[in-house]
This record gives structure tokens, sequence and C-alpha cells, in this order.
């Protein structure tokens, strides 16, 4: 079934104002045109499938979850235009994972919203924005990350390496210069004695702006670094790593968004024995296995990129509203809030869980490789990502940070 | 004159009535516009009656933004800036650099004066995000309005009247500044600058102060954004946000006063509407933009009152009506081929093919199969009518002009 | 005798090696009509440019009524007194006439950074425009736009922009270039008509409207003055003959 | 040693691929006194074209067809689109040419989707040309700089040394001129424009496999392309291409200085005061690679406006 016939928020604009709709109305918020669009694309379809899932499932409270989505047009302005008119709309729960900014934008709305409308609280249910300060010092009660951040991610990733002697001695640490680089540069130095490598050269650069990479491979090559760690995404990390291959470095690359599409296809052989930290691999096991072919079977690719924990995030927001299922009526934002910070799911990967303290979610990590042996292949290349090593939510959990003052309420 | 008066009076009366008529999220939406309509008004005092066209007008925008953003964080709302005066932090900071801006970029003309504030604009958006203090970061800085003289400032509702009390205050101002001799010499400015100095005028003056002026109240509507919004992030510097507006001024119609406004206002309510209807709204507007600069030169509003003031000939109703007819009919059958094929390509479809086979795909109601000979037919015979029943009436419009004649 | 109002001594202007003025040494009097002419490419316009502030002297001096006035900008030098016309008509051609000529008259009450009053109140500065209007025959056409005139009222505009800033010297840069015999004759009415008891240096090709008109005549070739002096004292000089001569029959 | 011959041949290479795009658009922006913002568009459009066609034609053909089918494309645009809104003046002609590329892109994606699709330099091709201090250097790097040393060249002679060129040249600085000498002006700026895309377009399918070849990569060349032609000033091709290498070995090195106006100020003894005040003050040059363009502009456009090689203003 093709599923083009989205809910148009124009009739819903001339509906609004009526009374607020009966069923749950979950709002998706992303950049959906536009240069920035591909990551709102897939957490999109990932939104989709796991409402689907809901709805199939008999909805919510017996009636199926209206499920909205809204342009935001690239930035954090957009954003917060159409947050005010999802909540206008009657949207109790915000999605939205494709951006740091646009999530702290969000995160700020959501708080302001609540604060002048007691009793009328809204959710806002970050699926994929990273950067730390949105569980630090702007943690708040209404927010909460089902995605991995930066320490889960580069503790995982240098530790992994470090235990399957995928790392060398010398790590060059090149990022984009803003909040996710920056956090990534630093959690790299702070791992570096507890893990035991020395970093040699580190580099912050401007955030898709680079056409030509081989500059800072001469600077990489100059440090005499064996292994790269970047949290550098689409073409940044691309032309760093194609860049890297003409020049013929001889490095292995630790990184956290490899598989965004289009990466492999466009790297090839470039990109084999890189190493990344993600939450999931489809070959992990019989249950990966399975959830990857329905996810093809549903939308027609497997699960990759941002795509895995935004739909393990749908089920457990799915999980949560299933224990709230035995009223009826509304319900609140504060009770779905409530009901996450104590559901626990098994997802095909293993056990996830949210954090009361300041709301990021504990979820497996998964050490992987970009190699020819692996079962799944990617962007239709020889090429797949071949699982390493598991670490448990418990394990790659991060500490809570001191900025987080969160005001529960009541 | 009277027309003119009973004219601004029901639309400020329509404007004023505005909560009453429209939701919530529709009255968000016209915050926008209003925002929207004072940018582009601001924008059009240089690009239209100055006649220098900025490729940098995000940065008064977005420093009057940030200012505003500043002060509300600073004042908590009450003091020497209580949240309803805010904006004025916003034209401070424009008119300040405005003036800087307008200094060195006024010293050169034409497409050069272009590529300065571009330039300036483009140096300024690559600096913010590495000024942390100033500019927040990437997270941008955040605030909250705080209630004041008696309002909240909480609810949409107050929100709308707040821009929509700046927004006509400064349009207003603007408009009276077309009427004062500066006002003149701006037009000046545009029609000939080099006559100007010789009649005794510093041109270079004029021009650093109409783009402080211009900067001031773009800096008025960035700050209206930030008190929107309650946060101020780099993105508003960014060239996208230059470009809007002059796309939004120029579909108006740059040298008409109310062109600018309407045409923003009515480009953010498309883009607020179609983003939610269609993927394609990006190519749609920059289509519509296109045909706006090549059949109508003067902005859809300048062209409008062009045909008013008798330009062209007598208005024969009936052909104007046909045309229209015509054009609605090739839209229909253009867009209809661009939303076909925008959804035969799409991953959506990807998926559906999954089962095998061509599957056929929704559009106004009916399932159209990819090979189907009418899938493809019909939006071409409309396209092929509509613009058939277009050419049709203009060459038998130009007859009868010929016959007049 | 009338005193000396524009001075030009010993100016040169050079563009990278090409010297275009050589020394010029000329001495206009205030209330004269003078006419500069010369061939082609003697360096009329040139000097035109130096006197009104377009170029800048390479060396040499233009006074003003006694004040330095060579390397100030044009806004400046029309605000000490001297205003010019142009050769390719120079109008505000999207404004109204009485546009052109009320952006020509405001800078005199001041009016350039001004806000708060409106354009059609300045009683003064429109009844000048009223009067100019007159002046230069254009009062039917007042409101119609300036680049739809036809091409000899935009030449009466011109003139009357350059009138309008009431200046102590006017410069007029070949005012009849283009125009036909009857229009000529109109200008040439009209020329005197309105510069009455201002001084006048102009620049015409037209020798019948220069002789009819000017006091004195300055002959220029090669950037050079060869000759100053009456209408009469010009046609009988034999440089002059020589020059202009020898130019046609080259 | 090696590390700064390295830059400067880097350098040098990605200048003379802004070149190669730049080259087009300096001939237009001369002749016409139009900035066409669509210029990088036809960059995109080359590459994508000419991933299409490769599995058909292969590499070598699909690099000379792509450009080609660019050129029809640049005539079609200039024929139907610029010459209608050319009575307007330059501000019509800049804005719709700003409509045209956010069209392109639009299409582009309606098409092959937002990532970045899988066109990459044919392996036959892939080898290292020669190794220096440890790093080697990949042929294809090379085999780009050499297209767009004998595009220069061929442009070069074309311009100086045949009728046609002198034509062009005289178009650029007096087309009234040529146009009442009897030449047909409109029919030499179709021409003009079909070669200005057919070179952007040659640029994208030869470049884009190198790089990457994805929706936003005429967004990310476009203004640098802009960038180059004031500097060079407009018009001049042998600008064009002093900017252009400017550009990309200020590019290149700049990514290695670790200095910052903090540093600087240590000199003269304020370093701890600058250290202390932050902000744009310790500011990295190699942190601000991709923006020195925008100073250089600024720089050359305040001080020497027509360029460092124009001719006029």
């Amino acid at each position: 079934m093709l599923k083009t016939a989205m809910c148009c928020s124009a009739l819903a604009i001339m509906c609004a104002g009526a009374a607020q709709a009966e069923p749950l109305q979950v709002a998706l918020v992303e950049t959906l045109s536009g240069s920035q669009a591909s990551t709102g694309l897939l957490y999109r379809t990932a939104a989709q499938y796991g409402i689907a899932k809901i709805n199939a499932a008999g909805g919510f409270r017996g009636e199926p979850i209206k499920f909205v989505e809204y342009d935001s047009q690239g930035g954090p302005v957009g954003a917060a235009d159409r947050v005010k008119a999802a909540i206008a709309d009657g949207a109790r729960v915000i999605l939205q994972g494709s951006s740091s900014s646009v999530a702290g934008q969000i995160s700020e709305d959501v708080r302001k919203y609540n604060l002048r409308n007691k009793g009328k609280e809204v959710l806002y249910l970050n699926l994929g924005g990273e950067a730390l300060e949105l569980t630090g010092e702007k943690c708040h009660f209404h927010v909460i990350r089902t995605s991995p951040n930066a320490a889960i991610r580069f503790q995982t990733l240098t530790k992994g390496m470090k235990e399957l002697g995928l790392m060398g001695d010398k790590v060059y640490s090149i990022n984009q210069n803003y909040s996710w680089g920056v956090d990534v540069q630093s959690i790299i130095k702070a791992n570096a004695e507890t893990v035991g490598y020395t970093v040699v050269g580190e580099t912050l650069h401007e955030v898709n702006k680079i056409q030509d990479f081989s500059p800072y491979v001469a600077q990489i090559q100059q440090s005499g670094a064996d292994t790269v760690l970047t949290g550098n995404w689409s073409n940044d990390l691309l032309l760093l790593m194609k860049a890297a291959a003409d020049a013929k470095l001889k490095v292995r690359f630790g990184t956290s968004f490899l598989d965004q599409p289009g990466n492999i296809g466009n790297a090839g052989s470039v990109a084999e024995g890189n190493v990344m930290s993600a939450p999931f691999n489809p070959e992990l096991n019989d249950a990966t296995k399975a959830f990857a072919e329905d996810y093809k079977a549903k939308t027609g690719h497997y699960p990759a990129y941002v795509e895995p924990y935004a739909v393990f995030g749908m089920d457990m927001f799915a999980a949560a509203l299933k224990s709230l299922d035995d009223a009826t009526g509304p319900v609140s934002a504060n009770e779905i809030v409530l009901a996450l910070e104590n559901t626990k799911i098994e997802t095909p990967v293993g056990s996830l869980s949210i954090r009361a303290e300041d709301h990021q979610a504990e979820m497996p990590m998964i050490i992987q490789e970009v190699s020819k042996e692996a079962a799944f292949k990617v962007d239709g290349t020889e090429y797949g990502f071949k699982p390493l090593k598991v670490y448990t939510g418990a394990d790659s959990a991060d500490p809570v940070q001191a900025t987080c003052k969160m005001k529960r309420p009541g | 004159m009277l027309k003119k008066l009973v004219a601004v009076i029901a639309v400020l009366a329509l404007l004023l009535a505005l909560p009453a008529l429209l939701s919530e999220s529709m009255l968000n939406a016209s915050v926008q516009m209003l925002i929207a309509a004072l940018f582009a008004t601001a924008f059009a005092l240089l690009c239209g009656q100055a006649g220098m066209l900025s490729f940098g007008h995000a940065a008064y925008f977005g420093l009057g933004a940030f200012a505003t953003v500043h002060a509300m964080n600073a004042f908590g709302g009450d003091g020497l800036l209580p949240t309803p005066l805010m904006p004025l932090a916003g034209a401070a900071i424009g008119l300040i650099s405005g003036l800087g801006a307008g200094y060195f970029s006024t010293q050169r003309t034409g497409t050069y004066f272009a590529m300065i504030t571009l330039a300036l604009a483009e140096l300024l958006h690559a600096l913010a995000p590495h000024l942390k203090e100033v500019f927040g970061g990437e997270a941008g800085i955040s605030s909250f309005r705080m209630p004041a003289w008696g309002f909240e400032f909480g609810s949409t509702i107050e929100i709308y009247y707040l821009v929509l009390g700046w927004t006509v205050l400064c349009i207003a101002l603007l408009w009276g500044l077309t009427l004062t001799p500066f006002g003149r010499l701006v037009l000046g400015l545009r029609e000939n600058s080099h006559r100007l100095k010789f009649l005794g005028y510093n041109t270079h003056a004029l021009g650093t102060f109409v783009f402080a002026l211009s900067a001031a109240f773009a800096g008025v509507a960035g700050a209206l954004q930030a008190l929107n919004i309650e946060a101020a992030n780099y993105v508003v510097l960014e060239t996208q946000v230059s470009t809007a507006v002059l796309l939004n001024t120029f579909i108006g119609g740059a040298k008409v006063f109310f062109g600018p406004a309407i045409g923003a206002a009515a480009m953010t309510f498309f883009g607020h509407v179609t983003s939610d209807l269609t993927r394609s709204w990006l190519l749609y507007q920059g289509i519509i933009f296109m045909l706006v600069m090549m059949y109508l030169p003067r902005g859809i509003v300048g062209e409008i009152l062009a045909r008013f003031r008798g330009e062209g000939g007598a208005v024969n109703p009936v052909a104007v009506l046909a045309r229209f007819a015509g054009i609605l009919v090739a839209a229909a059958g253009f867009v209809m081929a661009i939303e076909l094929t925008q959804r035969f390509f799409s991953t959506d479809y990807k998926a559906a093919r999954q089962a095998g086979g061509w599957p056929a795909v929704e559009f106004a109601g009916h399932m159209w199969a990819p090979f189907a000979p009418l899938t493809w037919a019909l939006p071409i015979v409309l396209i092929a009518a509509g613009l058939g029943l277009v050419t049709f009436i203009n060459r038998r419009e130009a007859r009868r002009q010929e016959a007049q004649i | 005798m009338s005193r000396d109002i524009l001075v030009l001594d010993h100016l040169c202007k050079s563009f990278g090696p090409v010297e275009v003025t050589r020394d010029v040494n000329l001495v206009i009097r205030e209330g004269e009509r003078h006419a500069l002419i010369g061939p082609n490419g003697a360096g009329k316009s040139t000097l035109f440019h130096l006197i009104s502030g377009n170029y800048k002297p390479t060396s040499g001096s233009i006074r003003l009524d006694g004040d330095e006035i060579g390397g100030l900008d044009p806004a400046r030098v029309n605000r000490r007194g001297l205003a010019r016309s142009f050769q390719i008509t120079n109008i505000f051609s999207g404004l109204s006439v009485a546009e052109n000529l009320r952006l020509a008259v405001m800078r005199r009450y001041g009016l350039q950074f001004n806000f708060w009053r409106r354009v059609t109140h300045l009683r003064r500065v429109n009844a000048e425009v009223d009067d100019l209007l007159q002046k230069i025959r254009l009062t039917a056409k007042a409101r119609s736009i300036a680049g739809d005139l036809p091409y000899s009222d935009q030449r009466s505009l011109e003139i009357g922009m350059t009138l309008a800033s009431d200046p102590k010297v006017i410069l007029l840069d070949e005012p009849m270039a283009g125009m036909s015999h009857e229009e000529t004759e109109y200008t040439t009415d009209l020329i005197r008509d309105i510069t009455a008891g201002r001084t006048l240096m102009i620049v015409e090709h037209d020798m019948d409207v220069i002789f009819t008109l000017a006091d004195r005549i300055t002959v220029l070739v090669y950037g050079e003055i060869i000759a100053t002096g009456t209408p009469q004292q010009i046609r009988e000089s034999a440089r002059v003959k020589e020059a202009y001569l020898g130019e046609e029959a080259g | 040693m090696e590390q700064i011959v390295f830059a400067l041949l880097n350098g040098v290479i990605y200048g003379l691929l802004l070149f190669m795009v730049s080259a087009g658009l300096t001939l237009i922006f001369g002749m016409m006194g139009v900035l066409n913002f669509a210029h990088a568009s036809f960059y995109m459009v080359g590459a994508y074209l000419a991933y299409t066609l490769q599995p058909v034609t292969g590499f070598w053909l699909a690099i000379i067809l792509a450009p080609l089918l660019v050129a029809g494309l640049g005539i079609f645009v200039e024929r139907f689109v610029l010459r209608r809104v050319h009575a307007y003046g330059h501000a019509h002609e800049l804005l719709v040419t700003f409509g045209l590329s956010v069209v392109i892109a639009e299409v582009i994606k309606m098409f092959y989707g937002n990532f970045p699709v899988d066109y990459s330099v044919p392996s036959d091709l892939n080898f290292s040309a020669f190794a220096l201090g440890g790093m080697e250097y990949p042929f294809y790097r090379l085999f780009m700089g050499g297209v767009a040393v004998v595009m220069f060249a061929v442009l070069y002679l074309m311009l100086t040394r045949t009728r046609v060129g002198i034509v062009v040249r005289a178009a650029i600085y007096r087309p009234r001129m040529v146009e009442a000498l009897g030449h047909n002006v409109p029919m030499v700026f179709m021409a003009i424009f079909g070669i200005g895309a057919f070179l952007a377009g040659l640029a994208g399918a030869i470049a884009g496999a190198f790089y990457t070849t994805n929706p936003n990569m005429a967004l990310e060349l476009g203004v640098v392309v802009f960038v180059v032609v004031v500097v060079g000033g407009l018009g001049s091709m042998e600008g064009a291409m002093l900017a252009s290498i400017i550009i990309g070995v200020m590019n290149s090195l700049a990514v290695g200085v670790n200095v910052s106006l903090a540093d600087v100020l240590a000199r003269v003894g304020l370093g701890d005061w600058a250290r202390e005040t932050g902000g744009i003050l310790t500011l990295q040059l190699s942190s601000l690679a991709a923006t020195l363009p925008f100073f250089l502009m600024l720089l050359v456009l305040l001080v020497r406006p027509s360029g460092l090689l124009g001719e006029k203003e």
C-alpha cells in the first residue's frame, strides 16, 4: 500500500479550533524539503512505520493515533513555527530527530509552552538530536531522548576498537566545528587515558563547506596517526574518507555515521575496514534479521542510519502507551512521560530503557566494520556492516551530566 | 484619497478582527506573514525605492533578532525595555550595523554592491557559530517573554496584536517616509544617482542612510521574530533568508509600496499551506518566481496597479477571466504531471514495488497507473488546452487593439 | 567692469600618458555668456568635467569666485554655486517632470535628511518649481513621466534642472545636440531667457547658436586654448581658421 | 617540505576545478553583465547526466556527452528565459537565474533523491600517479588539472587568435558597437552561454566522480565561483584563472595554519588579554578556511573593484 495520503494540515487548520480531537495526536516536525531534507525524510519513514505498528495493534484507548507531518523548512525558526501550529492543531506529542539545533529549539518551545499551559502539557520525543546539552543543561521533564549521544557513541567506539585490536596508539581526532563535533572531540580526549591511546592531533573544521579534504589528510599523515576518529556525517565524512584513500593514507577510521545511505555506495572499497559504533546491525541475530526484513517489506529498504533507533524509540513510546491503555479518555503528557520512565522494552538488539534522571535512553551499541563478509549489503555494493562486538545498555551508558537539574511536576 | 483611506481602514479592521476569525494555527501563520511583510517592506526601501539590490539583508534581520533576545534576557521584560518595546533593540542594532555596512557597500553600485552585501552577510554567518557568547553556537539563544503592562504575552493572540502593532506602525512610518524630501531623494538615487551628485547632494551619505534605515526596519522584523519564537539562532543569518526576502519583494513588485508586503505575506502563506501538502513545494515556488520574473516583471501587485492605471489598453473582463481559466487549467495539468512524476520516483513507490509490478499511485482521489496512457495524456491535454486558450485570447485581444488603432 | 567669477590657472589633466588638457588658463567674467568651441576631441567635455568636479585635475587650479574648487567632488562644486547640464540627457527618467525639478530645487533649502515634512507641503520649494516649469515652458507636462517626454522637452528639463540650484555659473554641455532647426532656435531663446543675469559657459557645435548667443568665445584645440575673444575677434583669427579648416580638410 | 608541495599541488588543482566552472560564468558576466546564479547548477547537472549515461555509454563517452547536453540546456535557457527578461534589466536577469537554480535543484531531487548517488572514478583510472614523502598522489587529480589546463589553453587561443574570439571579446566590452558592425550579438550571446554551460557541465562530469554527486553540490560551489569571477575581474579569463588558483591555494594552505588573532597580538604583548577576551580573537585561521574567499572578495571589491585583472568597472 502506498502511503502518500498524508494528513494534510491545511484541512487540519480549517477544522482546528473545533473541539479537541478525541484520538491522541502525534506530530512529526521535520525538515522534509530543501537542502537538508535527506535525514528528516528518514525519520519520517521510521515514525510512519512505528505509528502504523501501534495503529495495527488497535491504536490507543480504542482510537487509532492521529499522525500529522509538519515541514519545518530547514532550521530552528521554521521548527518553532511548526511546533506552534502542531500544538494548536491538537498534537500532544512532538517527534523530531534530524538536527540538534532544531531539537534545542523544540525542547525550549515545549518547556515554555508547558510552563504557560499547566494541565495541557506536551511531550517532545527526541528521536535523534544527539548534542550532550539536550540531556545536560537543557534537560527538562517533557523531553525524552531515545537516541544515543556523543558520549555513548564514542566511549563504546574507543573501548571497542581498542579491545578488538582495531586501534593503534596514535589517534587523530577530526570533527565538525559545532556542538556535536566539539562534544565528540572532548570525549575522544577524555577517554584517551582510560582506553589507552594518545591523541596526536585534532582538528575542528567548518561544517559542510569543504570540498577538498586533502589538506586535512596531509595533516593527518604528518601527525603519524594510525587511527582517525571522527563524528563527521554526510559529505564531510565521505569526502574525508575519499581524500584519505586517494592519498593512500594507511589509517583506520572510527566513525559514528558511516551507515548514512549513499556513503558506502559512494566510498566503495575506500570504506572497507572502517569501524562504526551504532545502535543497530541487521545481522546480529534472528530478531534483527526479522525486523530488517519487515522494515524493508513496509518501506522498501533495510533500516539504516537513524531509522533503527528511531523505530525503537517509537516502540518504546508504544510500550508506554500500552501501559496506559486500560483507561479511557484523553491522556496527559505527564502520564506518558512517567510511563516512559518506567518502561523497559526488548528491542531486537537488546533492552532499552529511559533514565529518569536526565531522560537519556540506555541502549545497546554495536561495534561494526565495513566488510565484504556482511550479510546485509548496502547501497547495492558488495559491502555491508559486520557486527564485531555488542555493548549492552548498561555498558554503554554515560554518566548523568551534573548540569541537568530536572524539575519534576507535582 | 477617500478611497485609499477607506481601503486602509478596511484592511486594518480586518487585521484587528483576525483572531476572532481564525484558528490558532492560522493565527500563528498570520504572525509569520506580518513579520515577512515588514521585512520585505523594509528591504524594498533599499532595493525597490533606492534601487540597490542587497543579497545580505538576513544579516540585519538576524542581528535584530539576537539583540532582542539578549535584551529580553538582560531586562527580564521590565525596567527600561519592557516586552512590548523590545523591537527598539532590534531597530537600534539594525541602524548601527546598517550605518557601518552601508558606508562600505554604497561606495560601489550594481552587481558590486550586491556582492559586497553578500560577502558581509556570509562573513557574519560564518563567524557567528564561533562566537558562542553572542550567538549561542548552533543551539542558539533562548529567552522567555515576560509579562508587562498587564499582559501575559503568553498566548498567540497577544503576540499577534503585538506583532500587528509594530508591523502597522513600521509600515506606516515607511509609507510616511516616501512622502518626505528624503523619501523623494531615495527615488532620485535609484533613477540617477550620478545626476544627484551634480545637484549638490551627498549621494554616499544618502545611500548609507537609506541602507541604515532599511537595516533598522529589518532589525525590527527580526526582533518580532525573536519575540515570537522566544529564541534566536544563527541560521537566521543564512543566505536563504536573504534570498527569500528578495524573492518575496520581487514577486509582489519591488517598486510599488505595498507590493513587497503583499508578496511576502502571500508567499509565506503559500509555503505554510503547500509545504505540508506536497514534497515539491519548493519546485512550485521556484517556478512561480521564474514565471513572475518573465511575464510580470513589475511583480504581481505592480502589474495589477499598472492595469488599473490603464496601461496596456482597456481591460476586457471576459478576456481576463478566460486567461485566468486557461492558466488554471494549464497549472492543474502541470501540477498533476509533477506530482505523478514525484510519486513514481519517490522512495515510497520503491517500497510499493517490493511486491513486484508497477502499482498505481493515488493523486486527487484517483489511482493512476504509471504506464496507462491516460495518466500522462490527461496532464498533457490539460496543459495544451490551457495554454492554447491563453494564446488564443492573447491573439484575439491583439487583433482587437490593432483594429481600434 | 565686472569681476572674474571663474578662473582656470595652468590647468592640466592627463589619463596615463595621454595629456587631454594642457596648461589651460581662462578667466570667465561675471555675467558673461562664454562659449567653448573646438573640433571633436579637443577636450571641451574634459574641461567641463574638470570644472564640475567629475574629474580631478592633474595639476593647476580652478577658482570659483575666489575659492579653489579644483578636486572637489561634484556635490561640493554644486554647492559652491556651479551647476552643469550634460551632453547626453541626464535626468530622473522614472520620475515626473515636477519631481525632477523639485529634487533639483530642494537642496538649496537644506532638505536632504528631512523625514518629517511632506514634499507636497513645501510651499516655497513648490512655488519655485512652478516658476521653473513656466520658464522652461513645461507647466502643462508637469505630471508626465520625464522619460516619456519628447527629446527636446527632455533637453529643456535638463536645462531647467541645471538652473534650479540657482548657480552663479552655469555650464551647458551641447544643449542643442541632436535637435532640429526649429528646436534649436527655440532652445536658444530659452537659454538666453533663463540665463539673463547669470554667468554661462557653453559648449556647442552649432556655430550660428554660438555667434548669436556668446559674449566671448574660447577655442580649444588638442587640449590647448588657441584663442579667446569676442565673436568678431574669433571670426577674424587666423589661428582659429587654420585649426578649423585644417581639421575639416583632414 | 613534502607537505607544502602537496598542499600547493592540491590547492592548484582545486583552483583549476574552480576555474573550469567559473570560466563560463566570467564570459557570460563580462558580456551580458549577468551574474548567472544557475551556473553552478549546470555543473551539478553535468555530474548527474554523466552518472546517468555512464552505465550505457561508458565513462569516456559519458563525460563528453553530458556536457554537450548541458550546453543544450544552457542554450535553451538563454534563448527562452534570459532573452525574455533581458529588457527588464540586470536585476531581473539575475533573479530569474536564481529561480532557475532552485528549480534545477528540486528537479534533480525529484528524480535522484536526496542522497548522493554512487558516481565514482572508474577503477582503471583509480591509481596513484606518484608518491612523495609517504603520501601517494592520485592520478585522477592530475587528470582533472590537465583537463582544466587544456581547456584554458583552448579558450585562450580561441579568444585571442580566431575571428570569432575577437568578435566575442569585442562584444564583452562594446556589445552595441559590435552589433552595429553587423555581427549577430544575440547569436554570440547564445553561443557563449552554451559554451559556458558546456564547460561547467564538463567540470561537473569530471569532478562529480572524484568528489560526490549530490543535490547540494551546486549550492556548495556556487558562491565560491562568484567570488572567483569578482576577484578575477569580470570578463577576464586570465583573471578567473589567477583568482581560482589563489583561492584554491589559499584554501589548501590555510587549513594547516593554526594561528589566531590572539597569537598575532601576543607579538605585541597583548596575548593574554586577547585569550581572555576570547571570541573572534582566539578563532583559528584553519577553522575559517572556507570563509577566507569572502574576506578576499571584500578586500578586492573595496580596494580594486575591477578585480585583479579586470579592465572595466
